[in-house]
């Protein structure tokens, strides 16, 4: 439909115009950048020729404040702080990389109860992602449709460890609390309340024609790039690979379940548009919630506190453990010299490396392509800077 | 593959000591695999390309002090073959040059150049070596376990 | 501040009366810039979402920092940031206020110590009106920061202030 | 009106003066009410309340706002074209205001009953164009200039479908004149122009289907011409921080403020003259007489300007280039063919 016209404008004179690039700064403070992220696109009109991004506005000394901590309990709140809107599964990575290098196995109820708090926050976090989504494109209220269905999933999480945003509630070796008596059946009623409501969300947003035009077969994200750049999660997936941590390299009890991976097919384009990674959020919102129903099904009994130590002091050595984070693999490499301070722990941030693919997917688009494919990767700014 | 299985691959294809191949496969948790920084993108290369072993992912490239030598470790990873492998290379803190391997995994651009802001580890052959984290008239590489926090950036106060 | 803020030596009724009128619409049509910074900011589009409604209060979010009355300082400070926010600042028109939301923005929150690239508190570049608390603050208290701004705009005056 | 204002007051100058500001009366409470309106079914639409704290739900919201701008300070950036940084904002006011000269409220109140309206209204609304091009570039800031030169090409591309849906109207109605037009479509809703006009059964059913493509079409268009959402491009929030107003503070932007709304119901005004009657009740002579019809001409107006409201926070936004294939490949070979259909049925 838009054809990029590559001959130079010819005045009535005959003499040939002269065009100039320019150079178009969005950003640190954009609405559409979600956070802080800073383009600078070069642009020739309409047209994006070049994308540089900056990022380190939201650097926040992760790694050096891990090397400060004197117990590898306390690098939990750092690690909420990282990914600030999948906070949950966020810790689920650290603790799974100090039990590996501590050689400690949780009780089974600790598991399940980490595993539902997982995948209600992937839900709460594509919540989020399509809902800002939703606003990048131009439709303000699906955004507080989101955000309404958000704020019942943030009051169970409230109910069991009192806070909304970030928790502190995975422990390593177990959780902070048990779950409240109560808890189950509110989340049993949360699943058949949400359902009802992802069709409807597909309706308002998804089929929407407009929202179609929108992003089909743009930012288009070929398989073999998406992995070369090290991209995952449902940016991966949306270019048709199926891939998914929790069933390919798995950890905690995911093997239990009964759930399928969703993988963009270009339904509406080309596979690997935005499309494609929007559709794969709305979809995997439905398998989380089947995972949460079959889990709170066959939670078993057991003591949370019965496998956190006493004193945490791992022998000399190193681990890399990753899972599958809403944006993609997080993984935790942690080095430890023997002491109970953590010698060197880096992040792997899924969305560091998702985003550092928009160069390559942007390059022909226009300015509004451009916020549509910087929406459909899902950033975290506090997690691409750490 | 297993760890051995993939160090026998390793060294049936690089017997030559200078490519340090040398592993650490009792190391407890995690076995790694040293190799020389300057025959780094040879292996890499091998690594991607071999049928049998096929490392198309890179998972993380982290840089680390290692007190007197700074680290980089690469976290590899297949799709097709479900396998993983750790690499570890090692460079003196006062001439840390290491090959770049940008050019096997995209996804050490941005990566290394994470690990040059914070450690100062130069990687050769990189198309765009910039600090990307801190700004780029920062001083200093603070994850070096030796770094001092400057008293002023800018004229604002940075210790609280 | 405005155009008439500070112009009237002594006060009488109609100055009061016109006080008041003018500070009743400055503070209930506070319009407050679209602008997130990190965790406190999905606490701040939390609260004005559909459960806390912050439009309640007349706080609508304005994209260009020209509109907006009040700026939601929502997150960490960075050094990368600092000089970003101070520009922010400058280009709004007066009257202007700010709201420090969260721990991070008052004091550096838990990145005080060893946060290297962390701004120890956005006071330090720019004047802030009320601080909220938390890490994150709950929507409700950032909405009590609101009312606690609003108290604060009410008693505000066209007199000058007697030098003491 | 002007004739009962010259009985009163004699043949002076103050006789156009009143009736100059007149329409003034009517924008300034519209567009408090409208401002209030938009947000609360906004709101409503999202589980929201919105304003509830100033007055019985928030009502004086719109004179807090008001006020507000006006105490702002009045920023006017060191780099900006310091003229046509001032001028813009009353260019797109007076473009809008100046159209509400030949709005008929009533059959007794048109401020001026000109046998050209309808092509007044075309060539007035072009001034709006020339204040959001200066208001672009005398802001000097790349945003801005997007924004102009996006809503230049966006109204100057619309006028043609809107242009041509016009022309249909004309060509049934033989006249130019919105007091005319709305004149021919009063005894009933029978007789408006959306269900055939008032012609023989025959020739209303060959009219009807025409006539409604030709509604539509002016009713995408002129939601384009006033810049809103699916078409809101211009000052598209998530893309260009706000468009041409980026760079506006207090009373200026109050200025775009109030002309975006006041545009609103001028797109929405023609909409009932040209399509549904205009003043004229739909009962006939019930309900009719110059009271009823300034009531209904403002009713049917509303109606429209809360359907766009509607509109506006349901749909995503197009593309630029989207927007413009809806012009010009799909709108206006279609109203082009409806025109000529139209053409041919008068005329049979």
């Amino acid at each position: 439909m838009s054809e990029i016209i590559t001959t130079p404008p010819v005045s009535s004179t005959g003499r040939t115009l002269r065009t100039e690039e320019m150079i178009l700064n969005m950003g640190p403070q954009h609405p559409a950048t979600h956070g802080v992220l800073r383009l600078e696109l070069v642009v020739d009109g309409e047209i994006v020729v070049d994308v540089i991004p900056h990022i380190g506005y939201l650097h926040r000394c992760f790694e050096k404040h891990c090397e400060h901590m004197t117990n590898y309990q306390q690098v939990i709140p750092y690690t909420d702080r990282m990914d600030y809107v999948a906070s949950m599964t966020n810790e689920f990575g650290f603790v799974v990389a100090a039990e590996r290098l501590l050689k400690i196995q949780v009780p089974e109820r600790v598991d399940y109860i980490r595993v539902i708090m997982a995948e209600f926050q992937r839900i709460a976090s594509h919540l989020i992602a399509i809902g800002t989504y939703g606003i990048d494109i131009g439709a303000f209220t699906p955004f507080l449709y989101c955000f309404r269905d958000r704020e019942k999933i943030l009051d169970l999480f409230e109910m069991t460890c009192g806070a909304r945003l970030l928790y502190n509630y995975m422990w390593v070796g177990g959780l902070s609390h048990d779950v409240p008596p109560d808890f189950i059946p509110k989340a049993k009623e949360f699943c058949t309340y949400f359902k009802p409501n992802i069709k409807e969300l597909n309706d308002l947003l998804t089929y929407n024609e407009i929202f179609v035009k929108r992003t089909a077969n743009v930012g288009v994200l070929p398989a073999d790039v998406a992995i070369n750049y090290g991209c995952s999660g449902p940016m991966l997936r949306g270019s048709g690979v199926d891939w998914d941590l929790r069933r390919d390299d798995p950890y905690s009890v995911y093997h239990k379940f009964d759930w399928d991976v969703c993988v963009g097919k270009g339904e509406m384009g080309t596979v690997g548009d935005c499309w494609d990674r929007h559709i794969v959020r709305a979809r995997e919102m439905e398998q989380s919630v089947r995972i949460i129903e079959q889990a709170l099904e066959q939670i078993p009994e057991g003591d949370v506190h019965a496998a956190i130590p006493k004193r945490i002091r791992p022998n000399p050595g190193e681990v890399y453990a990753r899972i599958e984070s809403p944006r993609g693999e997080l993984g935790y490499y942690i080095v430890s010299d023997g002491s109970a301070t953590p010698y060197r722990i880096k992040a792997r941030s899924p969305a560091f490396s998702n985003l550092s693919v928009i160069n390559e997917i942007s390059k022909g688009a226009m300015i509004a392509d451009m916020v549509a494919i910087a929406g459909s990767i899902d950033i975290v700014l506090g997690e691409v800077d750490r | 593959m297993s760890p051995q299985e993939i160090l026998e691959r390793l060294t049936a294809k690089f017997p030559d000591s200078a490519f340090g191949i040398e592993a650490k496969l009792d190391a407890p948790v995690d076995p790694f695999i040293k190799v020389s920084p300057q025959h780094i993108i040879e292996i890499a290369q091998f690594l991607r390309d071999d049928d049998e072993l096929q490392f198309d992912f890179l998972s993380s490239l982290s840089g680390i002090d290692l007190k007197g030598k700074l680290g980089v470790v690469y976290h590899l990873s297949s799709l097709p073959k479900k396998h993983k492998i750790v690499l570890r290379v090692e460079v003196p803190t006062e001439a840390p040059e290491v090959q770049s391997v940008e050019s096997v995994w995209k996804t050490a651009n941005w990566h290394e150049r994470e690990a040059f802001d914070l450690f100062g580890i130069r990687f050769t052959g990189h198309s765009d070596l910039r600090r990307i984290l801190l700004p780029y008239d920062w001083e200093g590489y603070p994850l070096r376990k030796d770094y001092q926090v400057p008293e002023f950036y800018n004229g604002m106060k940075v210790p609280y | 501040m405005g155009l008439l803020d500070k112009q009237f030596d002594s006060s009488n009724i109609v100055v009061t009366s016109l006080d008041n009128l003018l500070n009743w619409a400055r503070l209930s049509s506070l319009w407050q810039m679209q602008f997130g910074l990190a965790c406190c900011a999905i606490e701040m589009m939390a609260a004005s979402a559909s459960n806390f409604d912050m439009m309640r209060f007349g706080v609508i979010p304005r994209a260009t920092p020209r509109q907006c009355d009040v700026m939601i300082v929502s997150g960490t400070v960075t050094l990368k940031m600092a000089s970003r926010i101070k520009r922010l600042y400058d280009q709004m028109a007066e009257p202007r206020y700010v709201i420090s939301m969260g721990s991070c923005s008052n004091c550096g929150g838990p990145y005080w110590e060893h946060g290297y690239h962390v701004l120890k508190g956005v006071d330090r570049v720019i004047p802030v009106d009320v601080y909220v608390p938390g890490c994150p603050p709950r929507p409700e208290a950032l909405l009590e920061g609101l009312i606690k701004l609003q108290e604060k705009v009410r008693h505000e005056s066209l007199v000058k202030k007697k030098s003491a | 009106m002007e004739q009962f204002l010259i009985s009163l007051l004699g043949d002076n100058i103050w006789v156009h003066i009143i009736m100059g500001a007149l329409p003034l009366v009517f924008i300034l409470p519209y567009a408090l009410v409208t401002i209030y309106l938009e947000m609360k079914i906004a709101a409503h639409m999202q589980d929201r309340l919105a304003y509830m704290r100033t007055g019985w739900h928030g009502t004086l919201q719109p004179f807090a706002d008001i006020l507000k701008l006006l105490q702002k300070e009045d920023t006017i950036p060191t780099a900006a074209d310091k003229i046509l940084f001032i001028l813009a904002p009353y260019i797109v006011f007076t473009g809008t205001y100046a159209a509400f000269a030949v709005l008929p409220f009533s059959k007794a109140y048109v401020g001026s009953d000109l046998n050209i309206g309808l092509f007044y209204i075309v060539a007035i609304s072009s001034l709006v164009v020339v204040g959001l091009l200066m208001a672009g570039w005398a802001s000097n800031n790349k945003w801005s200039l997007f924004g102009a030169l996006r809503s230049a090409a966006q109204i100057v591309s619309y006028e043609i479908p809107s242009a041509f849906a016009i022309l249909a109207v004309i060509m049934i109605t033989g006249t130019m004149s919105l007091n005319g037009i709305s004149d021919f479509q009063s005894s009933g809703i029978q007789n408006w122009l959306i269900f055939g006009g008032p012609f023989p059964m025959g020739k209303k059913l060959l009219l009807f289907p025409f006539m409604l493509i030709m509604f539509v079409i002016y009713y995408i268009s002129s939601m384009a011409e006033v810049n809103r959402t699916p078409f809101d491009i211009p000052e598209a929030e998530s893309e260009l921080v706000q468009g041409y107003n980026t760079e506006f503070s207090g009373m200026k932007f109050a200025m775009f403020y109030l002309a975006e709304y006041a545009n609103l119901f001028v797109v929405s005004a023609i909409v009932t003259v040209l399509f549904f009657g205009g003043w004229a009740s739909p009962f006939g002579t019930f309900m009719s007489g110059p009271g009823w019809d300034a009531f209904w001409f403002i009713t049917k107006g509303m109606f429209f300007v809360c359907v766009n409201i509607w509109l506006r926070w349901t749909l995503p936004r197009l593309r630029v280039d989207q927007l413009m294939y809806v012009s010009w490949k799909v709108l206006t070979p279609f109203a082009l063919f409806c025109v000529l259909a139209i053409g041919l049925i008068v005329v049979w």
